[in-house]
């Protein structure tokens, strides 16, 4: 087992633990999304905060390191789905960066599934609730994030 | 020291009943910069907004945080109420409480310990905050519309009515485009050149309309509103001032060559113009053909012409024009069949496209509208007609349908039963898709009025014996291999784009499929605008259109036109990128990322050590910045910050959430 | 063609698609990895068929194989002459504007079909069944003793005799059988095919 | 030019006239075929319709015994060309298919030297000049209609051969004798492989769709490079022409046969007396048989 691991295993035995998790959103799709999600009364996990940019393809690694240093647990990039982006192409550098960061926080010794990118678009409020649902749980099974302070 | 005012609001109870407002207010006072926090019952309603600028004044805020609604609902609110107090209005920022949390989450304590988050990022956020304006950008009233076929004239004569001065540059010597050559259309069998005539000569006798013919794009600078343009005036060797259009040279020249215009069925001189409606009657030499520019010797032309029109010294001008919006309305091309083995890879000279039939039942075609076939001219009596081909077919051509074959297919199977009376016209299909007015009713009509035979099932194989062509397919509908004996061939060939529809595209800058067809910046709401604002798209350059969606299209791209030009200046919205000079090291990168080709590279003088240095740096044009942000995260150097959107602000709220 | 009453009514019969539709999905599945390819994508033009050299002769025309195998209905397909007249010229492959396959369709429905003994036309079968017992057995195929042996086996013995002769005078046809001087290695293939599969796929 | 030879079953048997004017011309073309030693079985369509496996292995080892040789293959016949294609092709393909198939037949392969057509070797390793210099006897007149089959041509991603659907190198071979290619369309329909032998009732329906193709195109003659093509269109023209109450006489040719004709061979060292359709006659009737100066078989 890591020392990740077993701190995480540690937390997790702690009662009432709660993730918390990081959403960046694109203002055009995911926010809009979000918002008919809250408009619908689609419950999902208390857990996720929205952090609004014009675009996905705006979200620049070294906030998501910033954020894992920091101790969030999660971390979702959401935007327009490919073809759709307002900015005609941000959304592709998205996807191109996604991969690279996985493979980066996995070499600093974290789980990559604590980094997520996922394409709703404005009229995708339940798919929105699913995808903060499902990754709140994804995250819960991982336990908290060891800090990575010391890190850089 | 910043002073910062947070305002919570309940919206009735949408808010307050899951999250305690008070609560969140009271925590808010306590964070950093916060110096006054209050809640109130409807934020935007007028008292509320009182409560806000009383605030303002009372306690000498300097910055505020509301936190309620969707941003997306009232940020534009909010921003006014900032303004009428006298701060800067991008000194606000908004934390969603409501559909992002209250909304969302039943359990009180949750929501509210998450609304203190929310609030504690946006109170983070607007610490940083700088003051931002609005600026604007004037706008040259005159409108460029590129391609002059039926889209790029009703466009033109749309925005010419608002107005507006507009030029059409056609590469071709004579607007008209595919629907001059065209013989009648669907689905009212009108003739073709009966209607478009007409609009051709309004656009040539518009007052504000310049016909710039024989001409392309050579490149564009600027941006909406003042866009620079570079027109190349390719040498005509005629000069229209003198030209009447008598025809005397085309008549004599000596030298005929195979005619695009007829798509290979006759002919035309090297001194010509493609049609004999064309607009403007005057015609030009095509040099890689003419005998004088090929040997020396000739001019026949020039001896003959009444006026003198005739000038073989004229060379390419190029010409720079201010224009405040773009129309591109280029059309397109037919697929190339050559590349069906199994049809004779276009070896079959009795095997055409439906365009070649366009011309052979043209009154002024190659055959004076009698349909002969090409090889013996004989009169075919019977005629297969192929749909799908090049369109739907992935192994050698477009997944994507064409949606003017079936239709047209239905005109050509109905003429050909018109015209000669004995006749069999047999159509191979797939499927029959009429949705328009009046077309279903126009394809019933074919098979019911005039008895044209469909068959369904794709052909697989034609082959010459003899002066026959032997049709193999299967009728799918009876499950049995069929075969007809054809006298000519008729192919629905895709409609592609035109072969330099990229390069234009990337010279005006905007976007294109991977079919290379323009696309349009949103496929329902915005069909006939493209990314790049003031560029608009209207015809079948945008993907496969028949005239009615042209003609429509072409009036909605006027409509967005004249909405811009009507404007003297446009207010440009201040989040956008902002370059730091000092730490640019001019390495281009950020340049291929923007999709607004909105960065550049400058060249800047500096004083390093005394001594005065030259070096490049990226400058972002406030005119076609989007505020996508995506050129921030691709310089290395992070000299690239988007405004209202900094590093800073992000990484602000990122602590301010984790701590 | 229909030959009898009891044909126009088996033909005829109403097919209830609710079963077959269950197992559409997994039949597709099966076929993309067995076959490597996807009947889902096929939109039933008929360019395979108007193609095809045999068709004519076919219970199913490759593109009802096809729709059969779309709808579900795979032993319906296993059942047919097609898959067992099918000469392999792969016309429709090469024509297919969707990028389907049918000759291959047709390949894996005759090993299918073989292995669950659903065998419509028995003669193609028992030629290839000798073909490789000759292989198996010599390493080369001994032509006269195929034809000769298939023909006594398929009940036709007389037939091709009229060409017997001629073939022979000519040279054509040699009365002993070839074989390799050592025939190990190839039995060796046989056997070691055998072990890693059997018969059938 | 040195290339391993692949012969296959038909051609020791029904296909000897292939082997025979095959091996005559390219001494004249200075083709040094070596012909594999202890070749077995391609397996042909019948292992092909039986088992994926042993349709694959049985080609490579006749390839990996070459290979051993460090030759490329030369292959007359349409049948096994397409048989060892498919081997090679999926040898590259996958390093996993490549291991089973070298457990199987207990040799490496991998598929380091290329499968050829023998048409492709006298189209592009000869070359059309090359045999247009050493013609002595043109074959003015003769309208010959080049019939490829399907298995040269397809699957065009694995023969990787001419055109699928109009393929030219029987015509160009054929022009440069001195004869004429009619164009039709049938030259890549199939002959039925099998099928008129196995079921006729088919088979033969088949065979006189061709027979109609080449007369309808007006040839006087069928040119092929397969053995099974030939034996089908050969040996049951006759049978079909009965059913039909017709006399085809088209006569049907390797195009080895008719280049060894142009270069000055001897039919007989050709083998062009062991068709059924009487060519020999046909040839004497053309006036192709007459004695020519500087004759090849005298060399
Ligand atoms: C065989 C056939 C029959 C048809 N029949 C009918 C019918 O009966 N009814 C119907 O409604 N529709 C019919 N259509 C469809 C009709 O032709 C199109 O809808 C129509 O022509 C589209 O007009 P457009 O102006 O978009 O394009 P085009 O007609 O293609 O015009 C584009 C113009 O732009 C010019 N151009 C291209 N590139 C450049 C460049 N880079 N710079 C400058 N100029 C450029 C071209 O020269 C041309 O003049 C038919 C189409 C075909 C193929
Ligand atoms: C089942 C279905 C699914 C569809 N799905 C799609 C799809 O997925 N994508 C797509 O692109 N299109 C779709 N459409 C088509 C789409 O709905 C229409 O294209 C679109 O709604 C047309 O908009 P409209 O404004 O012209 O008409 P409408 O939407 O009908 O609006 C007309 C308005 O005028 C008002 N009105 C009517 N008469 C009067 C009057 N006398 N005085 C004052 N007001 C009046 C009506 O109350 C109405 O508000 C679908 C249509 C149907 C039926
Ligand atoms: S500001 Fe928004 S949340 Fe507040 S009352 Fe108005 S609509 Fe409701
Ligand atoms: S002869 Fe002169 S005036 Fe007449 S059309 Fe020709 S160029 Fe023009
Ligand atoms: S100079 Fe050229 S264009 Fe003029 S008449 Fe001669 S060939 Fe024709
Ligand atoms: S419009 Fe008709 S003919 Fe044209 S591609 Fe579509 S379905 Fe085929
Ligand atoms: S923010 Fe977007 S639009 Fe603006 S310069 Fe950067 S990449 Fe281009
Ligand atoms: S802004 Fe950044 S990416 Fe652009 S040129 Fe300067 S250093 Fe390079
Ligand atoms: S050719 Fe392809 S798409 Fe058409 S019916 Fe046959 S398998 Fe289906
Ligand atoms: S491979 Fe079989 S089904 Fe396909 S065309 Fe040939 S004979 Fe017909």
């Amino acid at each position: 087992m890591s020392i990740e691991a077993v701190k995480a295993d540690k937390a997790a035995s702690q009662e009432n633990w709660e993730p918390k998790i990081l959403v960046f959103a694109c203002n055009w799709c995911t926010y809009a999304g979000a918002d008919l999600a809250g408009l619908s009364r689609l419950q999902y996990p208390p857990n996720v905060r929205i952090l609004r940019v014009p675009c996905s393809g705006r979200v620049n690694p070294q906030f998501v390191i910033r954020a894992f240093q920091k101790g969030i647990d999660g971390v979702l990039v959401a935007g327009c789905h490919p073809g759709d982006c307002h900015y005609a192409t941000g959304n592709y550098f998205t996807r191109r960066r996604y991969l690279v960061m996985q493979r980066l926080l996995e070499f600093m010794g974290m789980d990559p599934a604590r980094f997520q990118a996922r394409w709703i678009s404005g009229s995708e409020g339940p798919k929105f609730q699913q995808v903060v649902t499902q990754l709140t749980q994804d995250i819960k099974a991982l336990g908290p994030n060891r800090k990575l302070r010391d890190m850089e | 020291m910043k002073r910062v005012g947070v305002f919570i609001c309940h919206c009735g109870t949408n808010i307050a009943h899951t999250v305690d407002c008070e609560k969140v207010a009271k925590t808010a006072a306590e964070f950093p910069h916060v110096v006054f926090s209050t809640d109130y019952k409807y934020m935007c309603s007028e008292p509320g907004q009182m409560v806000i600028k009383n605030a303002i004044k009372e306690h000498k805020l300097d910055r505020i945080v509301v936190a309620s609604c969707s941003p997306r609902m009232h940020e534009p609110t909010f921003r006014k109420c900032m303004e009428s107090a006298g701060l800067n209005p991008y000194l606000m920022e908004m934390a969603n409480i409501r559909e992002h949390c209250s909304w969302v989450h039943p359990d009180k304590e949750k929501g509210t310990e998450k609304a203190i988050d929310l609030v504690k990022m946006a109170v983070a956020k607007v610490v940083k905050n700088t003051p931002l304006t609005r600026s604007s950008i004037p706008i040259h009233k005159r409108a460029l519309v590129i391609g002059g076929g039926i889209a790029g004239i009703q466009a033109a004569l749309d925005i010419a009515d608002a107005g507006y001065v507009v030029d059409i540059v056609e590469k071709e010597p004579s607007i008209g485009g595919r629907m001059a050559q065209v013989d009648k259309t669907f689905p009212t069998l009108d003739c073709s050149a009966c209607i478009l005539t007409p609009k051709m000569v309004d656009a040539a006798q518009h007052p504000n309309i310049n016909l710039v013919t024989y001409s392309e794009i050579e490149k564009v600078e600027g941006y909406v509103g003042n866009f620079e343009v570079t027109i190349r005036h390719k040498a005509r060797s005629v000069d229209v001032s003198k030209c009447t259009g008598c025809g005397t040279c085309w008549e004599k020249c000596p030298t005929k060559v195979a005619s695009e215009f007829e798509l290979g069925l006759g002919t035309r001189k090297a001194i010509y113009t493609p049609f004999p409606q064309a607009v403007p009657n005057k015609p030009v030499i095509d040099r890689d053909n003419c005998r004088y520019f090929k040997t020396g010797k000739c001019m026949v032309c020039q001896k003959l012409c009444p006026t003198g029109a005739v000038d073989y010294t004229q060379e390419d001008q190029l010409e720079t024009i201010r224009y405040g919006a773009i129309v591109v309305a280029t059309g397109f091309d037919l697929f190339d069949h050559s590349v069906y083995g199994e049809y004779g890879y276009g070896k079959y000279p009795d095997v055409i496209t439906g365009l070649q039939f366009e011309r052979l039942i043209n009154a002024s075609g190659p055959t004076a509208g009698k349909i002969k076939r090409p090889s013996d001219h004989k009169e075919p009596k019977t005629i297969v007609f192929i749909k799908c081909v090049g369109s739907r077919d992935e192994a050698k051509g477009k997944p994507y349908c064409s949606k003017t074959c079936c239709m047209y297919t239905a005109k050509h199977a109905t003429l050909v039963k018109e015209k000669i009376k004995d006749s069999q016209a047999i159509v191979f299909y797939m499927d029959v898709r009429t949705p328009g007015k009046n077309y279903e009713e126009f394809y019933q009509r074919a098979v019911d009025e005039y008895g044209v035979q469909y068959v369904r099932g794709r052909v697989s194989k034609i082959y010459q014996k003899g002066d026959k062509l032997i049709v193999k397919g299967e009728d799918t509908l009876l499950g049995k291999q069929v075969e007809v004996e054809a006298d000519m061939v008729v192919l629905a060939t895709a409609m592609v784009a035109r072969s330099d529809a990229g390069d234009l595209a990337r010279k005006v800058g905007f976007s294109y499929d991977q079919h290379d067809f323009f696309t349009e910046a949103h496929p329902k709401l915005r069909p006939v605008e493209t990314h790049t604002a003031g560029v608009y798209l209207a015809g079948a350059c945008q993907g496969p259109k028949d005239i009615p969606d042209s003609v429509s299209q072409a009036s909605a791209a006027a409509a967005k036109v004249c909405g811009l030009l009507s404007k003297n200046e446009m207010a440009t919205e201040p989040i956008i990128s902002a370059v730091n000079e000092s730490i640019c090291s001019g390495c281009g990168l950020c340049i291929s990322i923007c999709p607004y080709k909105a960065i550049d590279l400058k060249t800047i003088t500096e004083r390093v050590h005394g001594k005065m240095l030259e070096r490049q740096v990226a400058a972002v044009n406030s005119g076609l910045c989007q505020g996508c942000g995506a050129c921030t995260v691709a310089c290395r150097s992070s000299a690239l910050n988007l405004r209202g959107f900094t590093n800073e602000q992000i990484l602000a709220e990122v602590d301010a959430l984790c701590l | 063609m229909l030959k009898n009453l009891e044909e126009v009514r088996v033909f005829m019969e109403r097919i209830n698609l609710t079963p077959g539709l269950a197992q559409a999905k997994p039949i597709r599945d099966s076929l993309k990895e067995h076959c490597g390819t996807d009947v889902g994508r096929c939109y039933q033009c008929g360019k395979c068929t108007a193609g095809c050299p045999v068709a004519f002769a076919m219970d199913y025309t490759p593109r009802e194989i096809v729709r059969l195998l779309q709808l579900g209905l795979k032993e319906e397909a296993l059942k047919s002459k097609t898959i067992w007249l099918c000469a392999t010229c792969d016309t429709c492959s090469t024509r297919c504007p969707r990028e389907v396959e049918p000759a291959k369709l047709m390949e894996g429905l005759r090993q299918e079909a073989k292995a669950k003994g659903l065998v419509a036309d028995k003669r193609l079968d028992l030629f290839n069944d000798l073909f490789l017992q000759l292989v198996e057995k010599y390493g080369r195929v001994h032509e006269m003793g195929l034809i000769l042996k298939f023909n006594l086996l398929s009940a036709q013995p007389l037939k091709d005799a009229g060409h017997g002769p001629g073939m022979f005078l000519k040279g054509k046809i040699n009365p002993l059988p070839h074989t390799i001087k050592d025939n190990g290695e190839v039995k060796q293939i046989f056997a070691r095919v055998r072990a890693l599969g059997g018969e059938g796929k | 030019m040195k290339l391993a030879y692949y012969p296959g079953c038909s051609l020791s048997t029904t296909g000897i006239e292939y082997n025979m004017s095959t091996l005559a011309v390219a001494r004249t073309l200075g083709l040094d075929l070596w012909e594999i030693p202890e070749w077995n079985c391609c397996g042909a369509s019948s292992a092909h319709l039986t088992n994926h496996l042993l349709a694959l292995a049985l080609p490579a080892r006749n390839l990996a015994i070459a290979e051993e040789a460090g030759l490329d293959v030369a292959v007359p016949c349409a049948a096994c060309f397409a048989r060892f294609k498919a081997t090679e092709a999926a040898v590259k393909d996958s390093a996993e298919t490549r291991a089973t198939i070298e457990e199987v037949i207990g040799r490496k392969y991998e598929a380091k030297y290329t499968v050829k057509s023998l048409l492709d070797v006298f189209v592009n390793t000869v070359g059309l000049s090359q045999i247009k210099t050493l013609v002595n006897r043109p074959l003015e007149g003769l309208k010959v209609a080049p019939y490829y089959g399907c298995l040269l041509v397809r699957p065009h991603k694995i023969t990787q051969f001419d055109d699928p659907e109009d393929p030219v190198t029987i015509d160009q071979i054929m022009s440069a004798i001195g004869a004429e290619p009619v164009y039709w369309g049938y030259k890549t329909e199939c002959c039925g492989a099998a099928h008129p032998t196995v079921v006729p009732e088919v088979g033969l329906k088949m065979l006189k769709s061709i027979y109609q193709g080449a007369r309808d195109a007006g040839a006087d003659c069928i040119v092929t490079a397969c053995p099974l093509c030939l034996t089908n269109l050969d040996m049951r023209q006759k049978e079909v022409g009965e059913q039909n109450n017709t006399q085809y006489n088209l006569p049907v040719f390797y195009f080895t046969e008719l280049v060894g004709l142009a270069l000055g061979h001897d039919p007989h060292t050709l083998g062009i007396d062991k068709h059924f359709v009487d060519a020999l006659a046909f040839l004497k009737n053309k006036g192709f048989l007459n004695p020519v100066q500087n004759r090849r078989d005298s060399e």
